[in-house]
């Protein structure tokens, strides 16, 4: 398959860009943000994206979803980068949809649906401590009854507070396990924060919450693969997100340039800047075919996925950072203004170069999936 | 015992005598610094009684002279003074423009009249200043600058705006920078004193990216400024900005916004843990800290010898652009390693545990120290044109 | 069987009988590279054999028309040959300027009987061309071209010199830009060809800082050039010029000049040898060989997406600079930690282990990617002028 | 003492300077070079070196030196490094004489005099493989008869094949031991090789070399320390000498930049080269004050002298590469060719880059310096 968008695909993006564009612009951030929203998104969007069938796309067929792929879900998550718009869509619909469609069974039987639906909002609570470190899980799962009983304490959890189910990861006696806790387990508590980009996370206690033998997404013992899985997708749709951030930055970026004048010149006449801009379109488009490859070979189910998928992370953070950083600077004092949506971009940028993995931590794989 | 040695004593004994308790506390936030003026309120008893008492020994201005509200200190008392108060931890009893910026320029360019008049109430905390240099539209270049003075016999009639005007909506009054001369574009302006009281006058402050509002926009509508309200010349205000620019360079890159110049992988080595060879446990971040706190130590040897050659007249005079420019984008990269130490706890931004979002907000706030007193392009232009002399353009 | 399969089937067959085992081993220097040309000597006969079995069957140019030497196959065929020419290791039957260079602007600008003319002896290895561009003075400013052909009617008189031309002393003819018209800087420029052997002819190698001396000043001393001998139009050349850089780069971009975008961290662990917990024992040098390895593999995904899109007329025409930017920065790095993966072994230039300075040299030869067929400074112009639409200057 | 050179030291700058520049300029080493020198350097210099007290300028005065600082050392590196003058001064005057001044005691008394007079060129036999690790020393020294029977292999000793005596990291039953191996030993083989700066270091072979016990520089296991002294002083003065050569590139390029024309201007009016000028001056001010702040540590016998001079060796590397890459860039074709000499300076600058620890072996230093 040639690495750029199929007419299908050009299609979805011309459907997405104009309806994220109008309905979720940065304006919308700004309303939710300035209104101290308590659900970290509005539910009339969601509305609006379950309409153009967005929330199911990942889903497959079977179980009332669209069935498409990575490189769909990229399109829609890169809109969703360049307006900045807050959604529960990669969580929910990229990263919990690969985890249940991976595992099959009763668990996806009962959520992908009502993902598909736009019902479900879907949280993952993975990370256990400041910095994600998936291959060191604390929290556990003990037999008890005829379930498990889950302990342990989670963070960064996006959606906690507000989700229907969240896909809990646990160390069970051979291995790791994913979980299905629903909202309404007893002893799951959700503390929401206020993130730098105005969105919400959870801190989310698991104090001796019993859950069913059927919670089990897949098979006790067996949920590192989907765990994988979950983590690929998810980690693989926030660097589409990233290079919509970043391409949202440079393109404000360099309308500025051709707009503002300092010293009886635009300033985008000095081939200071001028350089930088070009060596930041570089890494761009760098980042943009980098992200493009990851979502290539997941779709194909390639062997190589993993190590594009870090690639991907890495390079979509180190891309989207220079572009906010250029970005903020290049704009100089109006930059540094909340009025001014540059600094939302840093902002964002900031939180999902943190989410599932930051640029250092995937650089660190690449080696480790090298030999060294 | 020498005479500097006999300082020595008497300064840690007057300390101890009057420095209270609560002001070696470190500073916890905005509101333990001490800013003065009319309006002013003091936290607490101690914060008076400490800036009083440094106001009677002409410690908030340690180096003027006497007659100014100064101590007299020789630079050597001055710098066993500074020694002493860092050694106790005390705080500074008084921040202030007025003493960081419009003190130095009166100092070099007033008259004996104007030096008596305005700097003994900046030494007593009893005037805040702001300053007025940039306008919307004119940012970096500001040979650019609108606001005018139009001359009316024994007064000025001043309108136009300013923008990034630090504090202007808790200030006195402002030194700031006026066209008088509209036939002469680099030449022309006057360097203003007048009352923020004035009538005509507003300010509206600015919300940054960091959440808070530490700079305002200003506005002159028909502000009557009398005609003695100048330093250095008319039509010649650029020399005393231009002074000022230096001066503000200089404290900047001798340590202000070059921030903490300590290690910073020691400290996140606690936060991550360490491998079984002793190493922070995480390979990547470690080597990026370490290749930073190895510029860090660098830039503190150059911040060590450009003082010292600043000091003897040895340095080039645009040294401190130069200064300005690594000091700035190193404190920016110090605090983007901040957030991706902090991870996922650096992130939030109101909570109690995170201290209302501490880390986000100043790391945030550290993107405007390339912009600020001269962007980091003006920096390297000016190093290109005056160090290296490289031609025209 | 489908065709392409049939086609398969029929080149391992072809290359199993016909390319001999001697030109299956990797190059080991120059020598093992088959110029062709009136004075190559052919290092040894399978060499000559490999070359006599490719012109027989068109496959030193497998995708030009049959009537100018080549096989004539399509895309989909030419990929299967290289293909299976890399499964067995097959070297390359002859490397030219000709086939690289000329060729693809005669297949564009060419008459019918220029293309006969021309391209079968350099399918055949008969002629080895060298290209004069850059002079003296000019570097990535070709406008500046001084070198001047005056028209004497049926003849050009040639006279200046170029810098930069590729094995001009073994080269046969040359293809040159001479300016044909003073009166029109940016137009006035012809692409022409004439025999190196003509009289006013000479060559000079230059000594590179590698120790190589690939490259040549040229010098015109009233040389005779037939009016016929050029391509595109008269004054037009720079049509024709601009073809072929975009193709040149087009070329390094798309692999040449970016090296083998291979994981570099792998091979040197096995030098390093790894600590206890399987990391490359040096972890600053570790961590910046993952970093690059990063930007490998995210390069070739570039790579990749770039020729997919230039194929189907999907790229932006100035894309192939950005490539060009990106590749030869990238595979400059890349040296760098060769450099310093290989140590005081890396540093050894003439003995016997080091192969000849292998490394050293090979550092050093990446110096000129980012200056040769572009700088990268004139490759980051034309991204912004060209892509971004940034105004003049 | 302020960080600036004082009026002594200016005077010695002042004499050093035109000295080097005039005797030992770019063209003095293509003349070596262009010959195939076998020895490395020109022994004509050294004596005119020694005519200026250079080769002793470290050695105390009761040996017969000037007893002089690294920072007047630092000084006359600086000019080496300008003019990449090939000289034994950085291992004789610097690291030999840092190591014997530690240790004193007999090998002190017998070859400090003789550095002092130019008589003797020492090679400092530390490094065994291609990177810099002189904490896993290898080389062997057991007690036989009245002495001690060397075993071992080392390389990139500069000077090797000629020096009078060449220093001997060695493991022995309770530590590191330093030798003093005399060029006549038995068992000694130097095999020189040609570097890519056309100087000529050693393979050394140690095959049951017998030394006396009063071969040991300093104490029997006491080694370590004055290695420490010996390393210390030649990274500083590395660390010097990449300052020159930095600076002298940084002045070839800034001049070239005010005199090549293209599109019709000076290429020093662009602002894209004058903004990395620009930088590149201010990498190369702060490695000079960080080279100055370690020789005065150092002078001092200051406790952070060690972290100081691996921030130097590290920063000096740093700046002095970005040096010759940006002067070989700037400087476009003309900078590839041999004629011209900025690639010489690149070519230096990769073998001082090497040269007891490069960049990425100091950056770890300062990590392990400071706990992490």
């Amino acid at each position: 398959m040639p690495l750029y968008h199929n007419d299908d695909q050009t299609m979805l993006k011309d459907s997405v860009a104009p309806f994220v564009a109008e309905q979720a612009p940065v304006s919308h951030l700004r309303k939710l943000r300035d209104t101290a929203d308590a659900t970290g998104f509005s539910r009339d969007l969601w509305a609006q994206f379950t309409e153009m069938g967005l929330p199911g796309m990942l889903v497959p067929e079977a179980h009332g979803g669209l069935g498409m792929g990575h490189m769909e879900a990229g399109i829609v998550l890169e809109e969703i980068g360049r307006n900045l718009t807050p959604s529960p869509f990669l969580s929910t619909s990229v990263g919990a949809v690969a985890a249940l469609a991976k595992a099959g069974g009763t668990q996806a039987g009962r959520w992908l649906p009502a993902i598909a639906s736009g019902e479900a909002i879907i949280a993952l609570a993975i990370d256990e401590g400041a910095k994600h470190r998936p291959d060191r899980i604390a929290t556990t799962a003990t037999r008890a009854g005829n379930g498990f009983r889950l302990e342990g304490k989670k963070c960064f959890v996006l959606h906690g507070h507000v989700a229907d189910m969240s896909i809990v990861a646990a160390k069970t006696d051979g291995g790791i396990t994913l979980f299905a806790v629903p909202k309404d387990a007893k002893g799951v508590t959700a503390d929401p924060r206020r993130l730098v980009d105005s969105s919400l996370a959870s801190h989310v206690t698991l104090d001796g919450v019993e859950v069913d033998a059927d919670a089990v997404i897949g098979e006790v013992d067996a949920g590192g693969e989907i765990l994988d899985a979950l983590l690929a997708a998810t980690r693989t749709g926030a660097a589409a997100e990233m290079v919509g951030v970043g391409q949202g930055a440079m393109d404000m970026t360099v309308t500025y340039l051709k707009e503002r004048k300092q010293f009886g010149k635009l300033i985008g006449e000095f081939q200071g800047l001028q350089h930088r801009a070009a060596h930041l379109y570089g890494e761009m488009e760098v980042a943009r075919a980098t992200v493009m490859k990851a979502q290539q070979l997941l779709d194909e189910g390639s062997e190589g996925a993993k190590l594009m998928v870090s690639v991907a992370k890495a390079k979509a953070g180190r891309a989207a950072n220079l572009a906010v950083r250029e970005g903020v600077q290049m704009h100089g004092g109006i930059g540094m203004t909340d009025e001014y949506d540059i600094g939302l971009y840093m902002k964002r940028d900031r939180a999902l170069a943190e989410f599932m993995g930051d640029v250092h931590y995937h650089i660190d794989q690449v080696a480790r999936m090298n030999g060294y | 015992m020498s005479e500097l040695d006999a300082f020595r004593t008497e300064v840690r004994e007057w300390l101890e005598a009057n420095c209270p308790p609560e002001m070696r506390e470190p500073i916890r936030d905005e509101d333990d610094v001490c800013w003065g003026g009319r309006n002013f309120k003091f936290k607490n008893d101690a914060q008076k009684a400490w800036l009083e008492a440094c106001v009677a020994k002409g410690y908030t201005v340690p180096d003027w002279p006497k007659p100014y509200g100064g101590a007299g200190l020789t630079p050597e008392q001055t710098k066993i003074l500074k020694q002493e108060m860092k050694r106790i931890k005390a705080r500074s009893p008084l921040d202030s423009f007025g003493i960081w910026m419009l003190g130095p320029a009166l100092l070099k360019f007033g008259t004996e009249e104007q030096k008596v008049h305005y700097l003994n109430p900046i030494a007593r905390g009893e005037i805040r200043w702001c300053q007025g240099y940039s306008e919307p539209g004119s940012g970096s270049d500001l040979v650019s600058l609108q606001t005018f003075g139009e001359d009316k016999g024994d007064h000025w009639v001043v309108n136009g705006s300013k923008i990034w005007t630090s504090y202007a909506d808790k200030a006195d009054w402002i030194f700031c920078l006026v066209r008088t001369d509209k036939t002469n574009k680099y030449q022309g302006i006057t360097f203003m004193l007048f009352d923020m009281e004035s009538p005509g006058v507003t300010t509206k402050p600015i919300l940054l990216i960091s959440g808070n509002s530490p700079f305002c926009e200003t506005f002159f509508d028909d502000v009557k400024v009398p005609k003695d309200q100048f330093v250095g010349e008319i039509n010649r205000g650029w020399d005393v900005a231009k002074y000022l620019l230096g001066h503000e360079r200089e404290m900047i890159s001798g340590g202000g916004a070059g921030g903490d110049m300590v290690s910073i992988g020691g400290a996140f080595a606690k936060a991550f843990g360490k491998n079984e060879a002793g190493e922070l446990d995480d390979p990547i971040l470690r080597a990026e800290m370490a290749a930073f706190d190895t510029d860090v130590f660098a830039y503190r040897a150059m911040g060590e010898r450009f003082m010292d050659m600043w000091k003897t007249g040895r340095a080039h005079p645009a040294s401190s652009n130069m200064m300005k420019y690594v000091g700035t984008e190193l404190n920016k990269r110090r605090h983007e390693l901040v957030m991706s130490g902090g991870g996922s706890d650096a992130l939030e931004w109101d909570s109690e545990e995170s201290k209302g979002g501490a880390r986000a907000r100043s790391w945030l706030r550290t993107k405007a120290n390339s912009i600020e007193g001269g962007t980091s392009e003006v920096m390297l232009n000016v190093i290109a044109k005056r160090i290296l002399d490289l031609p025209g353009a």
